[in-house]
């Protein structure tokens, strides 16, 4: 289904839309010191892709995704699962958090802890689940896969 | 020479696996399956030969299977075990020679005959074992190797209803027996079956525990009231009937009496209800035995009538009399077995076995006629056959311990014995002027095979050589029983004239035999009429038929089928139990702050509103728009208790909820069906209102036992060390990552599973998705 | 734990054992989505007296139990995933039979109906 | 060794994510059975190791208890672990080898892995909350198979399965709240030390709600309905790993939870009254059906009475002879499915009127029926006399007669009940309807686990001896728990 294009919305997705993706991803990274995390960062995500499928229907969202929510789902529990086997391997527990350091020259320092990749796994997964929905329950008629 | 014993056996189970695996031809497997039966006779003899066996020594070993249990299979054979063993190969020899004959052609023989050395492997690892659970092992191996022989002729109704009533009556038994078995041992203080009998306890527990081991020794060998199971096996195919149901599976009760006798025979319980319900069970069997015109089902009633002879002569106990049951055991084998197969040589021969339908047969089947007649009269107790010698045994041992009561049913049963054998032989081979003379059989054959006629011969032929010269058997008998001598010519005395007495009456219930036909005509006419005599068959059926129906009685309420149901009772009880064991253990209660904050309270009551509310809405999407209200106003008192958080992701997750069910809302009707309840309301109402007040109270005790320190202060010093200030996200990413591993591992398979639950389903408004 | 939001969680299981104990299934999800609030309320609860967001720094004064937080937001999440499953089961029922409503068990309806002929 | 504990959960995990990565189906299969067997020998060596040193604990993430979450491999859980893991593989390597299980259903490989995670999670942890975790992961996971390619019948059926699963679900959060309300902890250890401050009123009240919210799951009398309704409705290696395992992890969360948390001093006569009667309508239930699946359903509840007994006796005979008798049920009844499921797949139905004589056509699928049926009506020497006698041994122990009794009474009722599917399905002349012959996979797959069970049965001992020592673990624990200190 679809709500047949009100122009408003669709004008208004088009800011709304870029803006809740990036404020989703924003959420995510400052999650581990301020409130936001993978899971508000990945339903605000979901909540962009709410508003592309009311305004693109199914096939909106499937052209913004660039993978299959399946895989979307499978990569984010691989992504927090590396954390779970990273942990293992450098002779830590299993999920013990580690740092990694990235210098970006100019832009400054980038801290990136294991707890971060842990989170985007979350994101993602949240992400697949949302879209999931949205493509299966929401549309009918237009989801193809 | 115990090791020999153990490979012996296990050779029994490794040829029967070849023989159901392996298409064998007929003589092949035939041979192939006696090699173990004659491996075990040889083996029997020679340890009675050998060992200390006959001056009442026994062969040990000491097998290990659950000590920590008491379960073992160790090996105590002596003298009983080696008659029993003796007659289990013995037998079983020429049973497998004469199935070779038997079976029809287009029955390939090797199931049955791998049934019936795993059965005769059962057997002999019954009488040789020494632990009461080993032994619980083999019995229950008899009845269910028993059970698949009886049903062997599967397609027939009959034979698979005989099997499981076969099945139901001894696994009932059976039962009784391990709980008795149990209890047994625990009172001795140890499982070997020895060592129970060697310290014989005595008290209410041990009365207790024998009556349990006898209901599964009287269900075993046929007792009243478990007889009827016996005539019904007659369903198997005949070499089963003369192996399992007459000379060997039956006996395992008689053979289990015999060995608790010595050590329990002086429990109150003992005498009076063994000798009781051997008696009964002797008297009805040869009544019933009479009336037959099947010659099998003759010989089954026969037989239940034996069985109850040589329970009643445990049950005595005596040393004497035991070895004269004993005795018993071994004649009855042999003369019962022998009639079982001349009965089958005469089935296939003739096509049937109606008395009524055979006529002259004694002049086409001499050799049969002759095995049959030894038999009869081995089983009728005329001298110088087996029977003669074990039966002047017991009437001997009984007049000599003054059991008169015994003697006399005894004797007049017997009576009886010797009838019945006549009407077998009679009616087997007899020429019956009325009755035209049976020719031939369904096939055609004239003359049947030697391996049809032999082995009957043979059984019947050591009949009359242990009768003629009893001096050899009685030396085994008489180590396992001590008290008694066998001889064939005891003098004159009361026993023989009795025997004499017996003869001549049965004699002459033969010769009136249509006299006797009518009085017991007219007795059972009179039984069912007058006394409403209950009969255990219908007694057995009732009982099938009523557990039936109170399964579907019981069931039938309990589970109804109804979701409401099976919720409002799920729920009750997980919050009535806690509930109710709070308050008898004397629960109390203490005050806690209204609200801590106006906000809250503002909140708490808008959500309890709220959510009343919903209940109250008549259309789906109001119900959805005030679910979505509950969960703001949830998020608002998370907000109020510092939750930031959770705030903003149930803000975001009651909105995509709400978007879902919108979703699924535009397909389904505006407003809720109205259907009928199962439940009333005011039950759900009750249920709800329970749940809610289980819920408020419950929080409010549970909070108010807080004493010591939650683990979780530690958790905001450590949280900049991991790497983060929010100790919430934290928590999530860090101390507890687990659970957070697993939360998105549910999400993605509750994803997946949205995705299989749409997939392939053709959408009302038509397009497949 | 304050009885105000002690009242709250059971008038939220209250009434979302209310609506379960009924056919319809889109009702029966209403009513499992108050018992979440219902047990998330009750676990929040759990933690004690309400404090400030626990976050370091952020601000002064004590904080709240940050334990509880935690479990209560995965428990949202499943909530929601399971929710959103549960929707897509009603949606087949629909599919499926024209309705959303859990019909009893055809075979112990069988038996509970010959049981009653042979009582009769 | 704690890296190899981890392994438990960690593998099959990883096993979800890989097999929604790859798209072909060979791979799935592929990675799915090499994550099953690895976990089976990770589990059997986890098993040797702990009952050899004792237990191992875990500190995920390197944080301790009661901070972290911990994993805790005793000899109870590895002996869990490991037959739970025995049965995961093999009923999905029959499922490979049915193939339409898979080939319509692209998840099924992730879903199952992720059951498989939520099983070894909820035997693992040492956390309360962890547990609710694993329990929804292994619950989630059994929604989906079970609604895979669901009928209208099935839907029906499932609604109950999962309706009655949420709300157990959200009791069992509420009673956590009241526990971290009452304690201020949800880690298992930690959770025993405190309990013993508590108002004893309030700690009775607590056990029985957390008995009742596992029992649903374990479905024990009064709470078993929904079972029987909705696990006959699924796929064949669906409903035999359900009836295999997931009741079981009920179970073990019952014993686990009331032995460490509200240990009791002498035999429970509540628990036995609710272990007779679970026993005994089971298996009436079991009586009054005609289909096959339906039948071994209500055995399922049936034989979740014996365990609930031996944990009744609270007695270290009496629990070690329940953990004997779990371990056997989780074999055999799956096992029985998978039987069942090989009669449905060679007749097309499994009601015991439309299909005899399958005896003849197929004696293979007889010859592994018949020792998984007598086992399950605990005849020896199977398995589940094993089970059986030890817990009857224990009862006499315990004094506690009549509920023995009435678990015999039972097991002839079952020995009824396995007689009659044996004479009316396999006994008689073959139905016309018996054209399919199951697959070699299939039938190998059933053959391995009947082979464990008869494996059970006739080298019992080491088994009775673990559980034995386990069953004295956990009253020991019980014991510290009660002293007051961790």
């Amino acid at each position: 289904m679809k709500i047949r294009s009100s122009h408003f919305l669709e004008t208004g997705s088009r800011t709304i839309v870029p803006t809740l993706l990036v404020v989703s991803v924003f959420l995510l990274v400052v999650g581990h010191n301020a409130p936001g995390g993978g899971f508000v960062g990945g339903l605000l995500a979901g909540s962009g892709l709410l508003v592309v499928f009311l305004t693109g229907g199914g096939r909106a969202v499937e052209d913004l995704l660039p993978v299959r929510p399946a895989t979307l789902i499978g990569s984010g529990i691989a992504l927090a699962m590396t954390t779970a086997l990273g942990g293992l391997a450098f002779g830590g527990s299993l999920l013990s958090s580690g740092k990694l350091d990235i210098d970006l020259g100019w832009v400054g320092k980038l801290e990136v802890g294991s707890a971060l990749i842990f989170d985007s796994g979350v994101y993602l997964v949240v992400t697949g689940l949302v879209a999931t929905v949205l493509l299966r329950l929401g549309d009918t008629e237009g989801a193809r896969r | 020479m115990t090791s020999w014993f153990v490979f012996i056996i296990v050779g029994h189970g490794l040829v029967a696996i070849a023989l159901a695996l392996m298409g064998l031809k007929r003589r092949v497997a035939v041979l192939l399956a006696a090699a173990p039966l004659g491996a075990m006779f040889l083996w029997a003899i020679t340890a009675t030969v050998t060992g200390n066996v006959l001056d009442g020594g026994a062969l040990v070993a000491y097998l290990e299977w659950l000590p920590a249990l008491g379960v073992s299979l160790s090996l105590r054979i002596d003298a009983l075990s080696l008659i029993f063993l003796s007659l289990i190969a013995g037998v079983g020899l020429a049973i497998v020679a004469f199935s070779g004959g038997y079976m029809k052609k287009a029955d390939p023989p090797g199931r049955f005959l791998a049934l019936l050395l795993l059965f005769a492997a059962a057997m002999s690892g019954l009488v040789a074992v020494d632990n009461v659970f080993g032994l619980f092992v083999f019995w229950e191996l008899t009845t269910v190797t028993s059970f698949l022989l009886i049903g062997y002729d599967d397609r027939k109704g009959s034979a698979r209803a005989a099997a499981f009533q076969a099945m139901l009556t001894t696994g009932l038994g059976g039962l009784a027996l391990l709980a008795g078995l149990v209890l047994l041992s625990h009172a001795a203080g140890t499982t070997s079956v020895a060592g129970i009998i060697a310290a014989s306890p005595t008290g209410g527990v041990v009365t207790a525990a024998l009556g349990l081991v006898l209901v599964g020794v009287f269900t075993k060998s046929a007792q009243f009231p478990f007889h009827f199971w016996l005539p019904g096996a007659m369903a198997a195919p005949t070499p089963v009937s003369a192996y399992l149901h007459s000379a060997t599976m039956v006996k395992a009760g008689i053979f289990l009496l015999i060995r608790l006798a010595p050590g329990f025979a002086g429990d109150p319980i003992w005498v009076p209800l063994v000798v009781s319900v051997g008696l009964v069970t002797m008297v009805i069997g040869a009544w019933r035995a009479l009336r037959q015109t099947d010659l099998k089902l003759l010989l089954a009633h026969g037989t239940v009538s034996q069985l109850g002879l040589m329970t009643a002569l445990a049950g005595i106990g005596s040393p004497a009399v035991l070895h004269a049951a004993v005795a018993m055991v071994v004649a009855h084998a042999l003369f019962k077995s022998a009639l079982f197969l001349t009965m089958g040589t005469v089935d296939s021969a003739a096509g049937t076995r109606d008395l009524r339908l055979l006529s002259g047969l004694g002049r086409r089947l001499p050799v049969a006629a002759i095995a049959g007649g030894l038999a009869a009269a081995s089983m009728a107790g005329i001298a110088p056959l087996f029977g003669f010698v074990a039966k002047e045994a017991a009437f001997a041992a009984l007049i000599e311990d003054d059991r008169w009561t015994a003697m006399g049913v005894i004797a007049v049963a017997s009576i009886a014995t010797v009838g019945y054998a006549l009407r077998f032989w009679w009616g087997a081979f007899g020429a019956k002027p009325l009755v035209l003379e049976s020719t031939s059989g369904e096939e055609g054959s004239t003359r049947p095979t030697a391996g049809l006629v032999i082995p009957p011969l043979v059984l019947a032929a050591i009949g009359l050589v242990f009768g003629a010269a009893p001096g050899g058997v009685d030396r085994l008998v008489s180590a396992a029983a001590p008290g008694g001598k066998l001889v064939l010519w005891p003098g004159w005395n009361l026993a023989l004239a009795l025997s004499g007495l017996v003869l001549a009456a049965g004699l002459l219930v033969h010769v009136q035999r249509e006299f006797v036909s009518r009085f017991q005509r007219s007795a059972a006419r009179w039984a069912h009429e007058r006394v409403g005599m209950p009969s255990t068959e219908r007694g057995y059926e009732s009982a099938v038929s009523g557990l039936n129906r109170f399964a579907d009685r019981v069931t039938g309420i309990v589970q109804n089928g109804s979701l409401p149901i099976y919720l409002a009772i799920i729920l009750s009880v997980t919050v009535g139990v806690p509930a109710g064991a709070w308050a008898i253990s004397g629960g109390g209660w203490q005050g806690s702050p209204w609200a801590f904050s106006a906000a809250e309270a503002v909140l708490a009551v808008f959500v309890a509103v709220a959510a009343i509310a919903v209940t109250r809405s008549q259309s789906r999407l109001a119900a959805v728009l005030l679910l979505g209200a509950v969960g703001y106003a949830v998020a608002g008192l998370f907000v109020v208790y510092g939750a930031p958080d959770l705030a903003l992701t149930l803000l975001l997750v009651e909105t995509i909820t709400v978007a879902i069910f919108a979703f699924v809302l535009m397909r389904l009707p505006r407003r809720f069906e109205v259907r009928k309840w199962r439940i009333r309301g005011w039950v759900r109402g009750t249920v709800a209102l329970g749940v809610g007040v289980f819920v408020a109270a419950g929080t409010l005790i549970a909070a108010a036992q807080r004493t010591a320190r939650p683990v979780s202060e530690q958790y905001a010093d450590l949280a900049p060390g991991a790497g983060g200030t929010n100790v919430v996200n934290v928590i999530l990413t860090d101390f507890r990552a687990l659970d957070t591993l697993g939360e998105i591992t549910v999400v993605g398979i509750a994803a997946l599973g949205v995705a299989a639950l749409v997939a392939g389903l053709r959408s009302p408004t038509g397009g497949r998705t | 734990m304050s009885t105000a939001m002690a009242v709250a969680a059971g008038a939220l299981f209250a009434a979302g054992t209310y609506l379960i104990m009924q056919r319809l299934l889109t009702r029966i999800v209403v009513g499992l989505g108050l018992i979440a609030h219902g047990a998330n309320l009750a676990l929040l609860g759990s933690g004690g007296e309400p404090g400030a967001a626990p976050i370091v720094g952020g601000s002064t004064g004590v904080i709240s139990d940050p334990l509880p937080q935690a479990l209560v937001l995965t428990a949202i999440v499943i909530t929601f995933g399971v929710t959103a499953f549960l929707l897509a089961l009603a949606y087949r029922s629909y599919v499926l039979t024209d309705s959303d409503a859990v019909e009893d068990d055809l075979e112990d309806r069988r038996i509970a109906e010959l049981s009653r002929k042979e009582a009769a | 060794m704690t890296t190899v504990v981890s392994l438990l959960v960690v593998v099959p995990l990883a096993a979800v994510a890989l097999t929604l990565l790859w798209r072909r189906l060979w791979v799935r299969r592929l990675i799915s059975l090499l994550s099953s067997a690895t976990s089976f020998v990770i589990a059997l060596i986890v098993l040797f190791t702990v009952d050899a040193g004792g237990s191992v604990t875990v500190a995920v993430g390197g944080w301790e208890a009661p901070l972290g979450i911990t994993l805790v491999a005793d000899r109870f859980s590895a002996l869990m672990l490991s037959v739970s893991a025995a049965a995961l593989f093999g009923v999905l390597a029959f499922a490979v080898g049915q193939r339409d299980t898979d080939e319509g259903f692209p998840a099924f490989h992730a879903v199952y892995q992720a059951l498989a995670a939520g099983v070894a999670l909820a035997f693992l942890t040492g956390d309360l909350f962890t547990l609710f975790v694993a329990f929804e992961i292994m619950l989630t996971a059994s929604y989906v198979l079970i609604t895979h390619r669901a009928g209208a019948e099935q839907v029906r059926a499932t609604m109950t399965y999962v309706v009655v699963g949420l709300v157990a679900s959200g009791l069992f959060l509420l009673g956590i709240g009241f526990v971290y309300a009452a304690t201020g902890t949800v880690n298992l250890a930690e959770l025993s030390a405190r309990m013993g401050d508590i108002d004893p009123a309030v700690r009775t009240a607590l056990g029985w709600l957390f008995f009742m919210v596992f029992g649903i799951k374990a479905a024990i009398f009064p709470l078993f309905f929904w079972l029987p309704d909705s696990y006959p409705t699924a796929v064949t290696p669906v409903t035999a790993i359900f009836a295999g395992l997931l009741t079981k992890v009920g179970v073990y969360a019952i014993v686990r939870t009331q032995t460490l948390l509200f240990p009791l001093e002498a035999p429970s006569t509540p628990i036995l009254l609710i272990a007779g009667l679970t026993m005994v309508v089971g298996v009436l239930g079991a009586i009054s059906q005609g289909d096959i699946k339906r039948i071994l359903s209500f055995h399922i509840v049936s034989q979740i009475g014996y365990m609930i007994m031996g944990l009744g006796f609270f007695t270290v005979a009496g629990i070690a002879a329940a953990i004997v008798f779990i371990v056997h049920q989780v074999i055999v009844k799956t096992v029985m499915f998978l039987v069942g499921g090989l009669v449905e797949s060679a007749s097309g139905t499994g009601r015991l009127k439309e299909v005899t004589g399958v005896l003849h056509r197929f004696p293979v699928i007889a010859l592994l029926f018949l020792p998984a049926a007598l086992s399950l009506a605990g005849l020896p020497p199977f398995s589940g006399f094993v089970g059986k006698l030890a817990l009857i041994q224990a009862g006499f122990d315990a004094g506690r007669w009549m509920v023995v009794g009435v678990s015999l009474l039972a097991s002839l009722l079952t020995l009824f009940s396995m007689t009659k599917i044996w004479s009316a399905a396999f006994w008689g002349a073959p139905t016309p309807n018996l054209r399919r012959r199951p697959s070699s996979v299939m039938v190998a797959a059933t053959a391995g686990l009947v082979g464990l069970s008869l494996l059970i049965g006739l080298a019992g001992q080491p088994l009775i001896e673990i559980a034995t020592r386990a069953a004295s673990d956990l009253l020991s624990d019980s014991a510290t728990a009660s002293g007051g200190s961790a």
